[in-house]
C-alpha cells in the first residue's frame, strides 16, 4: 500500500483549482490553511466562491486580494483581535470587489459538509428558524417533518470542488491524523471533490498503524499530500505552534486600507519564490518561540505500542 | 475597594452560572466568567468550546473558540458539528453569547447594520455573522447575553435577527420549534436585563453601583420597563478579582486594549510565558 | 470535576430500565454488551424493543429469553459461527413468543441512531430505493429531495429509552474512550435518553486528560458507570480479550431447541448472584488465554505525555 | 493437482480484485480473496471492514465484519456510519456481498424465505437482514456476488429483494437513483456468471473444469443463457493455494466445518496461536 502523492504546494494549487472554483477551507483559527491562501493568491485563482464555517485569514487575505465571489458562511472576521476589515470593505464598499454573502450558522455549514460527506442531497437543522437567516437565503428550505411535524431547516450538501485542510501528521498516500479540536475537517475532507492535505510532518505509515483511531481522514479522500512546516501561520497548530498574535496585529494594521493591504500582500505573499523563504523573513528565532509557547503547554502525546 | 466595569461583568456573569452545568462558553468576558466560577462555587462545571474542545484546563487565555488551548488537558477533543449536534439534541445547560444589536424581547444581530437605503448584500456596516450563536440562542436551555450598553445596540427594531431570542413575544419559540429556553439575563458594563416571564420583554432588574435608571433608559430606544425589586449588583469578591486576574494577567480582557498595540515580538512572547507560568500556579 | 456517577450493573438495570422501554446496544460483536443482556434476563425486563445494527449474542439472548416484543434492525444472526436460532424460532414460531420485526439497512439503522444524536427528527439516505425494504416498514418515507429531485428514503431517528454501550475505558464522571472499530456508538450514546456504559477499566480523569481525541462518548450522555472486565465475554474486546468461539459453539448447540436454550439461561445466567462467579465458572487460566491470544497481536498504545 | 471448490471460488473471486481499489470485504472467502489479492496481484488495494477498520493488516483471520483483527494495524479504525457513508459517497470501488436467494436481474434475498401462505412477520425462514448489503449493492462502484449454486437459490422471483441487482431490468438502478454499478460477477462453486450489458440479464460466462452446461441449468429456475464465449475457470495457482492455507490454517473457511464442530478450548487455543504465528511470517 505505498501510493505515493507527496507533490509540492504549487503543483497541487496549479493542477487541482480552477478559476470559478468553489472552495473549501478546513481549521478555524488552529489549522487554517493559511499558506494555501498565500499560493492561491500567487497564482491568482479567480472568481471562487468559498464554503467556511468561521473563519479568520484564510479567508480575510482572500477576499482582500480580491479573488472571491461569494462567501457561504457562517462567520468571518478576524478572532478577538480585531474586524474582519477585507470583508467588511468587499461587502460594504466594493473594494478591491464586491462579494455576494450567503449566511448560514456554524450548525448549518457543519450540516452542509456531513451532506456533502455522506453523499445526500440534503441534511435538516433546528436551528435558523425565528431568525432572519432563511428570510435573505433561499436555499434554505423550511419544511414540517413528515414524522412529528416539527418545523426543521433543510440545507443542501456542500460538495466544494476543492479543499484545503492543514493536519499535523500525514503519510504519504494521505492518510491524515490530527489532533486537538477537529472543526468541520473530517466532514470536509469527505465531501470534497479533490482535496489538498497540507502537514506539519509526513510520517511513515507504519506510525499512523499504531493508532488507527487517529486517523480522520483516509487516503481514499486525499489527491495530493503536501509536507509543510507553519502552513498555518500566524495562526496556530496544536502541538506545533501557538498563534503570532503580533504578525496579526501588524496584518490586521495593514488591511485598514486596500492600499495597505496590497502592499502588505507585495511584501509577505508575492516577495518569495518558495514558503521557506517567507519563513526565513520569519526568522528561525521567532518561529522556534511560538514552537516553544505552544510545546511548553501541549505536545502531541508519544504513542508506544507495547 | 475599585473595580473596573470588566470585572464586574466578570463577576456578574460568573455568578450565573451553577455547579454540574455544561457551560458553552465565547471567548473573553464569559471564559474569564467561566474560569471564575468554576474556581469558586461551581468546581463540577464543564467548559465547552464550539470547535471541539470539551472540559480544558489551560494555562494559556484562549484567544477564540477554536485555538490550542481550547483543547489542552481537555476531557473530550472533538468536532465543530458534533458539539454543536449536542446542543441541538439539548446536552448544554448554558449559553454565553454576545451580540451587535439586541431587541426587547432579546432578539440579537451580528450579520449586519443594513442601513437606509442599503440591503443586505451591500450593508452600511457588515458584521461577522451569526458563527454558532444562533444554534446556542435556538438550542441552549439557559442562555446569557453579554454586551456594552450603548447608543444604537439596545434598539426598537432589529436590521436583520440573527439569532433568536423571544422572537415578537410569548409562544413564538414554541411555534418556531425552537427547544432550548431563550435569553435569562443580559449583562451590560452598566446595569442587568431580565426578561418578563409573561410578556417575554426584557426590564432593568439590577444597577451597577453608580448607575442611575435615566442612563440605562437613556441609552436603550424602547420604553425600558424597571423591576419592581431593582437591584444593586453585588461587586465582585477580592478572591473573584485574584482570579480573573491570575488567569489574564497580560490584561487581555480585563486591561486595556491600547496597552497591546505596539507590542513587539519579544514582549509578547515574555508576557504569554507569564500568563502560562501564573496559570499553572492555579491549577 | 468529579461527579461520580459508578454503581453496580444490577443496581445501573434496576434503576433505569422499565418494562416495554427501547432498548438499543453498542458494539457489533467486537464489544457487544452480552453481560447487560445477561443482567436484563435475570430482571426480566420485559416487552422490550430493540434498535440495533447488526447484532450476535447481546440480541440472541434477550430474544430467547422472551424479553423482547419487537426488534428493529439490520441484521440479527450469530456471525459465521450459525444462524440467528433464538431468532428465528420466534419470528417463525414464535417461540418463546413472535417478535415483531422492522428491517432497515446497517446504514439507515446509523442514520437513524446519528438523527437522534443530532436532535433531529429524520435523515435521509440513498440506499434501500429498488428493494423490498421500505414496502414492508411504514417509517421509510420515499421522497423526491428538493434541490436536485433525486429520489430519497427518509428514515425516523432513534431515540431509545436507554442504552448499554460497553467499552475499554471510562472514568468516573463517564468519559469513555473506544479503541478499534466504533461501529454506531458514538451516536447511540448521544440518541439514547439513558446511557449505561460498561467498560473493562474504570480509569482516572488524568488518564483521559492524556488523548482527549480519544473521548468518543462524554461525560453529560452518562447516566451510570459500571466497571465490568469480560462484559462481552464470549465476544471480544479490542486490546483486552479474543473471542471464545468453543463458548459460542456450545451455546449455540444448546440453542437448537427451546428448552436446550432455557437450560443454558438456567446455568449459565441464572445460577450465579455475581458476574465475578459466571467469570469463575468459566475459570481464570481460560480468561487468561482469551486475554493473551488478543494481547499478543493488540493492545491498546500507551500514551506518553512529554 | 487436486483443488477444492473453496480453493477455486477464493482463487476467482481475488482476481476480480484490482490494484490500488478499496475493497469493502465480507468474512469467508471475500476475505481470503482479498489477502490472496493484496500478496499477488494487488499490493495497493485497500481491505475494508463495516464497522470501522480500513486497512488493516490482521495476523489473525477475522470471524466478522467487526472483531479485534478487522483493525488490527489498521490505517484507519473509525464509525460503522461513517465507512457505509464513504460508500454512499462513492469512495469504495468493490464490494463483494453473497445472499441466500438470487434472480436473474442480480437481486438477492438475505430476509425471509416467506413461503406459501405465510407473511414477512411470520415467514417459512427469517434469514438475517441485509446489515449492510442493500447499502453496498446500492452504492459500491462494483458489485461481486459469491455463493452457493444449489436448487432454490436460483430462482424465478425472490420472495423479498433485500439488496437492489438490476431490479426489473434496464433502467431501473438510475430510475431509483442508485449510484453503485450493480453486480458485476456471480462467483458460485461450479460456474460464474455476468451480466448482459444490454438486457442486465444473469448469464453463464465460465465453467469450473468438469461441470456441465446442463448441470447448472438444472440448478437455475430461470431459462438460463449461455454466453456466446464461455469459458473455463483458470484454476488457481500454487502460489495461490499456498497462500489462502497460511492465513486460513485452521480451515475456518477452506475446510470443513465438522472438524471444528467438538474442538474443546484447549484445541481452540492451540490452533489460534498457530494461525496468528503462520500469518506473522506472511508479513
Amino acid at each position: 500500500m505505498s501510493v505515493n502523492k507527496v507533490t509540492t504546494l504549487a503543483e497541487a494549487v496549479q493542477g487541482l483549482v480552477n478559476d470559478h472554483d468553489t472552495v473549501a477551507l478546513g481549521g478555524i483559527l488552529s489549522r487554517e490553511p493559511v499558506a494555501c491562501s498565500y499560493e492561491l493568491i500567487r497564482q491568482n485563482k479567480k472568481e471562487l466562491t468559498l464554503i467556511v464555517d468561521s473563519h479568520d485569514e484564510s479567508v480575510e487575505l482572500l477576499i482582500g486580494a480580491g479573488l472571491v465571489k461569494k462567501v457561504e458562511s457562517a462567520y468571518v472576521w478576524v478572532g478577538v483581535i480585531g474586524s474582519g476589515l477585507n470583508f467588511r470593505r468587499a461587502v460594504e464598499k466594493g473594494l478591491p470587489k464586491h462579494i455576494e454573502v450567503e449566511d448560514y450558522t456554524n450548525l448549518a455549514i457543519g450540516m452542509r459538509f456531513l451532506a456533502g460527506a455522506l453523499g445526500v442531497p440534503f441534511l435538516p437543522v433546528m436551528s435558523m428558524s425565528g431568525s432572519d437567516i432563511p428570510k435573505y437565503n433561499d436555499k434554505i428550505i423550511s419544511m414540517a417533518d413528515p414524522y412529528k411535524g416539527q418545523p426543521v431547516n433543510l440545507v443542501p450538501a456542500a460538495e466544494p470542488d476543492v479543499a484545503f485542510i492543514h493536519v499535523q501528521r500525514a503519510d504519504k498516500m494521505g492518510n491524515a491524523q490530527i489532533w486537538g479540536m477537529l472543526a468541520n475537517d473530517v466532514n470536509i475532507a469527505r465531501a470534497a471533490k479533490k482535496l489538498i492535505i497540507t502537514c506539519e510532518e509526513i510520517i511513515p505509515t507504519s506510525e499512523i498503524r499504531k493508532i488507527p483511531n487517529m486517523t480522520q481522514i483516509p487516503h481514499y479522500c486525499v489527491d495530493a499530500v503536501v509536507e509543510l512546516p507553519f502552513g498555518a501561520h500566524p495562526l496556530g497548530v496544536a502541538g506545533y505552534y501557538w498563534l503570532d498574535t503580533p504578525f496579526r496585529r501588524d496584518w490586521l494594521k495593514a488591511s485598514k486600507t486596500q492600499e495597505g493591504f496590497d502592499a502588505w500582500v507585495e511584501e509577505w505573499v508575492l516577495s518569495w519564490d518558495k514558503f521557506e523563504e517567507y519563513l526565513q523573513k520569519l526568522g528561525s528565532d521567532r518561529l522556534a518561540k511560538l514552537r516553544k509557547l505552544e510545546r511548553d503547554n501541549y505536545q502531541i502525546p508519544r504513542i508506544e505500542n507495547y | 475597594m475599585n473595580y473596573t466595569t470588566q470585572e464586574f461583568m466578570v463577576s456578574a456573569c460568573s455568578r450565573l452560572i451553577k455547579d454540574n452545568e455544561c457551560v458553552f462558553i465565547g471567548v473573553g468576558i464569559p471564559l474569564l466568567a467561566g474560569v471564575v466560577a468554576s474556581k469558586i462555587h461551581a468546581p463540577n462545571s464543564v467548559l465547552i468550546y464550539e470547535a471541539g474542545g470539551i472540559g480544558a484546563i489551560s494555562r494559556r487565555l484562549p484567544w477564540s473558540i477554536s485555538d490550542n488551548a481550547t483543547t489542552d488537558n481537555a476531557l473530550v477533543a472533538t468536532e465543530l458539528w458534533r458539539v454543536l449536534g449536542d446542543v441541538q439534541r439539548g446536552y448544554i445547560d448554558v449559553a454565553v453569547i454576545g451580540g451587535a444589536q439586541i431587541d426587547k424581547f432579546g432578539n440579537l444581530n451580528t450579520t449586519a447594520i443594513i442601513g437606509a437605503g442599503k440591503t443586505y448584500q451591500r450593508p452600511t456596516t457588515r458584521l461577522p455573522g451569526s458563527g454558532g450563536a444562533n444554534d446556542l440562542a435556538s438550542s441552549a436551555k439557559r442562555v446569557l447575553i453579554v454586551m456594552r450598553l450603548e447608543k444604537r445596540k439596545f434598539v426598537e427594531k432589529l436590521d436583520y435577527i440573527t439569532s433568536p431570542g423571544y422572537i415578537a413575544g410569548p409562544g413564538d419559540r414554541e411555534k418556531a420549534g425552537l427547544r432550548g429556553g431563550g435569553p435569562e439575563t443580559v449583562i451590560t458594563n452598566k446595569c442587568i436585563f431580565r426578561f418578563d416571564p409573561l410578556t417575554k420583554e426584557m426590564y432593568l432588574d439590577e444597577l451597577f453601583p453608580g448607575v442611575t435608571v435615566d442612563e440605562v433608559k437613556a441609552a436603550v430606544e424602547w420604553d425600558l420597563k424597571v423591576g419592581s425589586n431593582l437591584k444593586q449588583v453585588e461587586p465582585p469578591t477580592e478572591g473573584e478579582v485574584e482570579i480573573m486576574h491570575r488567569i489574564d494577567p497580560l490584561g487581555v480582557v480585563l486591561g486595556s486594549k491600547s496597552k497591546q498595540e505596539n507590542q513587539s515580538f519579544e514582549e509578547y512572547y515574555k508576557i504569554m510565558k507569564e500568563c502560562y507560568e501564573s496559570m499553572a500556579l492555579l491549577i
